[in-house]
């Protein structure tokens, strides 16, 4: 028997006109936890289709499960011979409970008449829950939990399935750190059990912390595979992007200038309550804390996509109503959402139909009509200015990689001149070469006189880029401080409410805490 | 240099290929009455499947489309039997359908009801409003001047319903294609969620394509009415489905986002071309009900076969459409 | 929670008994048994069809050829009794042959949807002209009356059991087996998967073809039990009996509280759906509602239930999304 | 009489302009075989196929197209859509017949085709349900309209056996124009002969279909305990009204009396769930129209009192066009067997 579980070689698959993977090569050892990485577009989310039989590779590639050759052209056979694949958006049907989600797909192929023994079904959900160490009530709707719940539940199908091995598409994106350790050992006891796992992330620090092996994919095409210990991170780093890229700590005192936009007491029933902020010329501001702890209800409310309850916002010295994201466009606001593919972007839609969304109104000829050179000129502007690739304003959004995509929807709100841009986790899902380009980006957004507020989970992140930071915690801003003065524990002190341990089956946090001004 | 004709221009094909052929194999197709007849049938149904094809580049439906019409009409019927002249009882026909239109914008956009429902039940509440207001009977008795919109020509040969219609295809065309709630509209149909977040007012954008429908189901109204010198509640009734038919089988995106008006016009042309060589056949009209169905269900199914075919060929095609 | 989720259900539910409390004094005879009981068996055929339509709507699917189906099936149901002896065997041979046939019709549209994607509503178009148009055609419009019938289905069609009509039995019958199969079965569960997320269950390796093509064929067998039901209550055959009825059934299924984008839909909502278009129709009479306004009721009554649906939604959805907001301290 | 002749009558009456295409398809038709497609003969369209009641008009007409050696084109749309049908007419009009003969769904609508259909040079006339009577060249009736409402009115009455009592009135739809005459005609007889009887509600529609009929009949029945009558106007509607009272065993307590074709009103004039069905012959009606379809061809009209074979003597109003084929014809339980329609 080989020591490869998966032995993927020269794998390549075309798109008409891109090659998304171009002879690449994936092995993963039983019972190792294997890091794929790659900058954005590098073809990972691919790699990882052809894995599950979502797309068929170009011919001449080798795929070889167990030994043997995996023959493997739908999910369905992926599934059934233990390959497991938790995608980045999740793979749960929100209509059906705990239990039901946990339980479904067994058999439902084969044998689609059996009948359910609600009991043994539960009895089996129950069993992968304790080996997670879960406490949720089985009979929930699945659209009742919080995201990273429903991870957990993910993975708890994967391990009730008996998956020989589980892919994991950017698990961590949207877990606090709490949760985050929790995932981790989840994978220890994975690796354990001789289960072997693929697991996605673009947080090189997360990859040294659980991986045994990395491979490293650069636009499509292999680039190697190395043990955690044979590399660093700048190395690392290197291999991606085929360059050096520093990704410090902000220590610059920001040159701040007036007031340009305030908040005051703004608060919306089961959202955020009396959140006083503002925000001044040339800085970045951050909000950060853990999900779910009200910062993009906030920046919804702001941006007029859900209305707050009372409140004001003033911007340049004028008081906004703001009831749509309408009103906000015209008085100069943007925010990019985090939930790209469904709020940032219309998939469907060309490059261009996108980028001059916000402003078509502005692009008319005489005859108030489209003009359309202007449009293409405006957007392969952007596309240059954010190295978009490629860089074809006719491509629809949704062929492009994650990435590329978030690029294009802020060359969208570039496009718009805003007075004061919202960024709603605005690397998820990101590379970090794109990372940094975002980040620049921003700053330079700030140097031009546009006020930026940056939401972000990420914790190296906001203290690379921000000037202040602001830190939520159910629904309230608990903290402020300046990023000079400001470390990643003090920010968790303050997001978690102290007493640190949390638990992923309930996001309460008790009630003892720290109080910063603000 | 992409050879690869657009989806649009094979229907054209199609509907091409129908109309030599009905005219090599039916006698009396080609005559000049008939093609003449032709020109005065396509615009009342034509229209009705354009304003079908706007709202279903939304992702809905307008199943109240035809009472609609019928109620437009009816409005206009009443001006004129009440002694106005017919200029103020067509405004009152199109204020009509835009009163429809506007109620179904409303609650489809501002409460949100998905339109199949909300046109299920406002078909229903619209034939009722006609039934009560007619009590069923037909209104007749309009000024001949007013015929001559459905059945005058204009310089002698072309009919001015045709003019009406061309005029109107291109309105819709220009809409679409350049103004920006055409763009809206699309950019609607493929992600009412982004489109919010981009700044869009989508409430207006769909409000307006409510009162553009309706105001296409006025003027086939307007036509239909002048053509058959009266209304009933069931103006047009026959063309509810087949316009539904008509925006799909003109490569309509049923789920919104993508739709062309010449796809439209083309499948208008070949639904025309059947029903009118078929008759002239003296086939049985079941039969050429049955002939439409199977002209939907072969072409939907070839498209999927060429599609699944380029896509095995990795042809592209799908960067270049411009 | 329970409560929060039977929501759809209860507004209909609430609708069903406000109008009922009103027509129960407007007329006497609204809230006796035997008024029931026609209600019931006149709507059986509706609901038998809207039990399918569930399945179909909960998949987010739709079916428009429904009503065209069922009467391809009464007609061949029609040219059968030429043939069958006048026994009881008839009857078992009726209910072999009928449903058989409307998996076999039923199947074609599933076939169309799944395998070739093309949207439903596209696919059951085109079939609701190819049904409507050939039967039309073969029959001309023919009646055929219960003279042609063998007695044995009369007979059936006439059976009452502790009162209650044949017909309300099969209906219950439907009801409570499809309860069961959406329940209790993997592939009844498997339907509200892949309505709830498709793409989901491609992923843990549902074969989402193999669910479409089984609600279409489900509705296609159902069509079948329908087109008996129909026959019998009927004693005849009218090839236009039918015409636009599917409409009303899709009605039904979405004012029961089904998601026409999907994954949620019951059984006992539907029913309630049914029952709602039921006793409007019937109420119009009973309250001497004058009938060149009978359908500004009905169609305003749809509008508003179809509204109230859509805000309580909302207002559920917005629920779920709070988060718990620490007190000020 | 051949048929050659009545071609060449048609286009010395219409003359004039836009006629070449027309002469030119009847010429085409002439030098094919008699009887066969594509110009030329008698142009039948009712308004809907595919229901029984025009298929038995279209025995008629092309039993009539036999025996007199004409062409007979007999379509119609599928839905009684008056759009649908000026369609149709238009594609005849294309077809060059000598005469078209339309039952219209909607009078008014059809005025500009038929129009047309003259400036073309053919000859236009109405049957079943009359067009305007300015252009039309003859108009056949089945019946006087007023007799035939009266006369259901008399013969529900009459089934009643007494002169007061409450009854229902069911209509196929309540946008159809010929059954609002009718409806309006036995109001009138009502209430200027029979004045104790007292109309329940307003007229119920019914789709045209049985199966709504007898719904709307057993919650009338239920509404109205004390009903004596149904009056059920349009075919299908006796039937359902009549399946009501059968099953609810009412037949001595509520008449049933309404207009329907014979075979298929025959097992509910049986047990006398249904008292009469009152119609007309529609084959005969059919042929009729053909025949005289083919005499307006010829250049002929017919004349009042005038023996029309295989169908009976006809009656022409004082205003010369309007023909009545005859009076209503009674089907019950005696005779229904009699018929094949
Ligand atoms: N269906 C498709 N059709 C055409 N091109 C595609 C398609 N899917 C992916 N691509 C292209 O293939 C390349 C690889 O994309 P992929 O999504 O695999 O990248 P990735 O490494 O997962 O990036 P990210 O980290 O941003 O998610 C990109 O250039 C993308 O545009
Ligand atoms: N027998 C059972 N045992 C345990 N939990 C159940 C059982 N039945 C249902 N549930 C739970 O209740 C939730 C509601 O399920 P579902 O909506 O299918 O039930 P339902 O509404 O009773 O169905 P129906 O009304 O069609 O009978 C399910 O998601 C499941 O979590
Ligand atoms: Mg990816
Ligand atoms: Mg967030």
């Amino acid at each position: 028997m080989s020591d490869y579980i998966l032995e993927m070689e020269h794998i390549s698959k075309t798109f008409p006109g891109v090659k998304a993977l171009d002879n690449v090569e994936l092995k993963v050892k039983r019972g190792e936890v294997h890091a794929l990485i790659g900058e954005n577009g590098a073809g990972k989310s691919t790699l990882i289709k052809v894995l599950a039989g979502i797309h068929d590779a170009d011919a001449g590639g080798k795929y070889l499960f167990e030994g043997e050759e995996a023959d493997i052209h739908q999910p369905l056979d992926a599934t059934l011979k233990g390959i497991s694949i938790i995608y980045q958006d999740l793979s749960l049907f929100p209509n059906l409970s705990v239990a039901e989600n946990i339980y479904i797909g067994r058999d439902s192929n084969k044998k689609p008449w059996k009948k359910i023994n609600w009991k043994s079904m539960k009895g089996l959900a129950e069993k992968a829950m304790n080996e997670l160490d879960m406490d949720i009530d089985l009979n929930k709707k699945v659209e009742l939990l919080s995201i990273a719940q429903q991870q957990m539940i993910e993975i708890a199908r994967a391990l009730a399935f008996d998956s020989k091995l589980i892919v994991m598409d950017e698990p961590t994106s949207s877990l606090s750190s709490g949760e985050v350790e929790k995932l981790y050992k989840v994978i220890d006891t994975l690796k354990e059990r001789g289960i072997s796992v693929i697991f996605i992330s673009h947080k090189l620090k997360e990859l040294f912390r659980v991986s045994d092996r990395l491979t490293v994919l650069r636009d499509g095409q292999y680039v190697g595979t190395y043990g955690v210990n044979e590399i660093n991170e700048q190395e690392l780093i290197k291999l991606m992007v085929g360059r050096e890229v520093v990704y410090e700590r902000n220590t610059e005192k920001a040159d701040i200038g007036e007031k340009m936009f305030e908040v005051n007491n703004f608060s919306k029933e089961g959202n955020f309550k009396d959140i006083n902020f503002s925000l001044h010329k040339g800085e970045i501001l951050a909000i950060t804390g853990l999900v779910g702890s009200g910062r993009t209800e906030l920046a919804q409310s702001i941006f007029g996509v859900n209305k707050a309850d009372q409140g004001t916002i003033r911007l340049n010295g004028e008081d906004l109503t703001i009831s749509s994201a309408e009103d906000a466009v015209k008085n100069g606001i943007a925010y990019i959402p985090e939930a790209r593919q469904v709020q940032g972007l219309v998939l469907g839609q060309s490059v261009v139909n996108n980028m001059t969304l916000p402003v078509i109104d502005t692009l008319r000829n005489k005859f108030k009509l489209i003009d359309h050179n202007i449009e293409k000129n405006l957007t392969n502007q952007y596309i240059k200015s954010l190295d978009v690739r490629p860089s074809m304003p006719d491509m629809p959004a949704d062929k492009l990689s994650g990435g590329n995509q978030q690029k294009v929807v802020i060359g969208k709100w570039l496009s718009a001149q805003p007075k004061l841009l919202i960024i709603d986790e605005p690397t998820n899902g990101i590379d970090i070469g794109a990372k940094t380009e975002i980040h620049k980006l921003l700053r330079r957004m700030v140097n031009e006189g546009i006020g930026v507020i940056m939401i972000s989970s990420e914790l190296p992140e906001v203290l690379s880029v921000s000037d202040r930071i602001l830190v939520m915690s159910r629904g309230r801003i608990e903290g402020e401080m300046n990023t000079i003065d400001a470390d990643q524990e003090k920010i968790m002190n303050i997001a978690l409410d102290t007493e640190g341990e949390k638990d992923v089956g309930n996001s309460e946090v008790s009630d003892g805490k720290s109080h910063q001004e603000v | 240099m992409n050879m690869k004709l657009s989806k649009e221009s094979v229907l054209g094909l199609i509907a091409l290929g129908i109309f030599v052929g009905m005219g090599l194999f039916t006698p009396g197709f080609f005559s000049s009455s008939n093609l003449n007849n032709m020109m005065f049938q396509l615009p009342e149904f034509g229209l009705i499947a354009l304003g079908m094809m706007v709202v279903i580049v939304t992702g809905g439906i307008d199943l109240s489309i035809t009472y609609i019409a019928a109620f437009s009409g009816v409005g206009a019927a009443l001006m004129m039997t009440n002694g106005f002249g017919i200029l103020p009882a067509i405004v009152v026909g199109i204020l009509f359908a835009l009163a429809c239109g506007a109620f179904n914008g409303t609650v489809v956009s501002k409460i949100g009801v998905p339109p199949i429902l909300v046109t299920l039940g406002t078909m229903v509440l619209f034939e009722g409003v006609i039934l009560a207001i007619t009590s069923g009977n037909a209104i007749s008795g309009f000024p001949d001047a007013y015929g001559l919109i459905g059945n005058g020509y204009y310089m002698g040969i072309i009919p001015v319903s045709l003019l009406i219609f061309i005029f109107f295809i291109i309105l819709t065309a220009v809409l679409l294609n350049k103004s920006t709630w055409g763009r809206r509209v699309y950019m609607y149909g493929s992600n009412d969620i982004a489109t919010m977040f981009s700044g869009v007012k989508n409430s207006k954008v769909l409000m307006k394509v409510y009162l553009y429908a309706s105001l296409l189901a006025a003027v086939s109204a307007i036509i239909m009415t002048s053509r058959y010198n009266s209304v009933k509640v069931d103006l047009g009734s026959s063309y509810l489905l087949q316009s539904v038919a008509a925006a799909v089988l003109g490569g309509t995106d049923i789920h919104g986002g993508y739709g062309k008006v010449m796809g439209t016009i083309y499948a208008v042309l070949i639904f025309q071309f059947i029903r009118n060589g078929l008759n002239l056949m003296d086939v049985h009209s079941s039969l050429v009900d049955v002939v439409i169905g199977a002209i939907l269900i072969i072409v939907l199914t070839l498209n999927f076969f060429s599609d699944k075919f380029s896509r095995r060929k990795g042809e592209s095609s799908s960067e270049k459409t411009a | 929670m329970k409560f929060l989720l039977k929501q759809k259900e209860f507004s209909v539910l609430a609708i069903v008994v406000i109008i009922s409390i009103i027509l129960s004094f407007v007329s006497p005879v609204f809230l006796t048994v035997q008024n029931w009981l026609d209600i019931i068996e006149g709507n059986a055929v509706i609901g038998i069809l809207a039990i399918g339509m569930t399945l179909i709507i909960i998949t987010s699917d739709i079916d428009v050829s429904v009503a065209a189906l069922t009467t391809a099936v009464t007609v061949s149901i029609g040219y059968l009794f030429q043939f069958l002896p006048d026994s009881w065997i008839s009857v078992v041979l009726i209910f072999l042959i009928a449903p058989l046939i409307g998996i076999l019709l039923g199947s074609f549209n599933g076939l169309l949807v799944s395998k070739i994607k093309i949207p439903a509503i596209v696919v059951t178009l085109g079939t609701l002209n190819i049904f409507s148009g050939l039967v039309l055609y073969i029959t001309n419009g023919n009646y055929i009356n219960s003279t042609n019938f063998p007695d044995s289905f009369m007979a059936f069609s006439n059976i009452e059991i502790a009162g209650i009509p044949i017909l309300i039995y099969l209906f219950a019958l439907v009801a409570a087996g499809t309860w069961f199969i959406l329940k209790y079965t993997l592939i009844g569960r498997s339907v509200l998967a892949i309505g709830g997320n498709a793409q989901s269950s491609v992923r843990v390796g549902i074969n989402f073809e193999k669910v479409k093509m089984f609600v279409f064929s489900y509705m296609g067998f159902l069509a079948g039990i329908a087109a008996i039901a129909q026959t019998s209550y009927t004693s005849a055959i009218d090839p236009n009996g039918l015409a636009g009825l599917e409409l009303t059934v899709i009605a039904a299924v979405v004012l029961g509280g089904a998601n026409i984008h999907g994954g949620r839909g019951s059984i006992p909502g539907t029913l309630l759906g049914v029952l709602l278009l039921a006793i409007m129709q019937n109420g119009m009479i009973l309250a001497r509602i004058d009938t060149f306004w009978q359908n500004v009721v009905t169609g305003a009554i749809i509008v508003i239930a179809v509204s109230y649906d859509e805000i309580n939604h909302r207002r559920n959805q917005e629920k779920l999304s709070n988060i718990d907001v620490k007190e000020a301290s | 009489v051949s048929e050659q002749s009545a071609g060449s009558g048609d286009s010395g009456e219409g003359g004039g302009t836009g006629n070449e295409e027309t002469s030119g398809n009847s010429e085409e038709g002439n030098s094919g075989e008699s009887g066969s497609d594509g110009g030329g003969g008698v142009a039948v369209v009712p308004k809907l196929v595919g229901i029984p009641y025009f298929n038995a008009s279209e025995t008629g007409a092309e039993q009539a197209g036999e025996d007199l050696g004409v062409n007979v084109e007999y379509t119609g749309p599928t839905e009684a859509d008056a759009a649908a049908q000026v369609k149709v007419i238009e594609d005849l009009i294309s077809q060059g017949m000598d005469t078209i003969a339309v039952a219209p769904n909607d009078p008014a609508s059809v005025e500009p085709v038929l129009k047309k259909a003259k400036e073309e040079g053919i000859n236009v006339m109405d049957w079943d349900t009359p067009a305007d009577k300015e252009l039309v060249d003859l108009s056949i009736k089945q019946v006087d309209d007023e007799e035939f409402g009266r006369h259901m009115a008399e013969k529900l009455v009459e089934a009643m056996g007494t002169e007061e009592g409450k009854i229902a009135i069911l209509t196929g739809g309540l946008s159809a124009a010929n059954l609002n005459l009718w409806i309006d005609a036995a109001k009138s007889e009502l209430e200027e002969n029979y004045p104790d009887i007292e109309i329940v509600s307003d007229k119920i529609p019914t789709e045209e279909k049985q199966q709504v009929a007898y719904q709307k009949t057993l919650d009338l029945l239920k509404s109205y305990p004390e009903l004596d009558g149904v009056l059920a106007v349009s075919t299908p509607a006796p039937l359902g009204a009549a399946q009501a009272v059968q099953e609810e065993g009412l037949q001595d307590e509520v008449s049933v009396v309404g207009s329907a074709l014979p075979t298929d009103s025959e097992p509910f004039l049986e047990d006398g769930s249904l008292d009469t069905a009152v119609l007309w012959n529609p084959e005969k009606l059919g042929y009729l129209t053909v025949a005289l379809g083919k005499m307006l061809a010829e250049g002929e009209m017919p004349e009042d009192g005038q023996e029309i074979e295989n169908v009976g003597e006809i009656t022409v109003k004082d205003d010369g066009k309007t023909v009545i084929m005859g009076p209503p014809q009674d089907y019950t339980k005696e005779n229904a067997s009699e018929f094949d329609f």
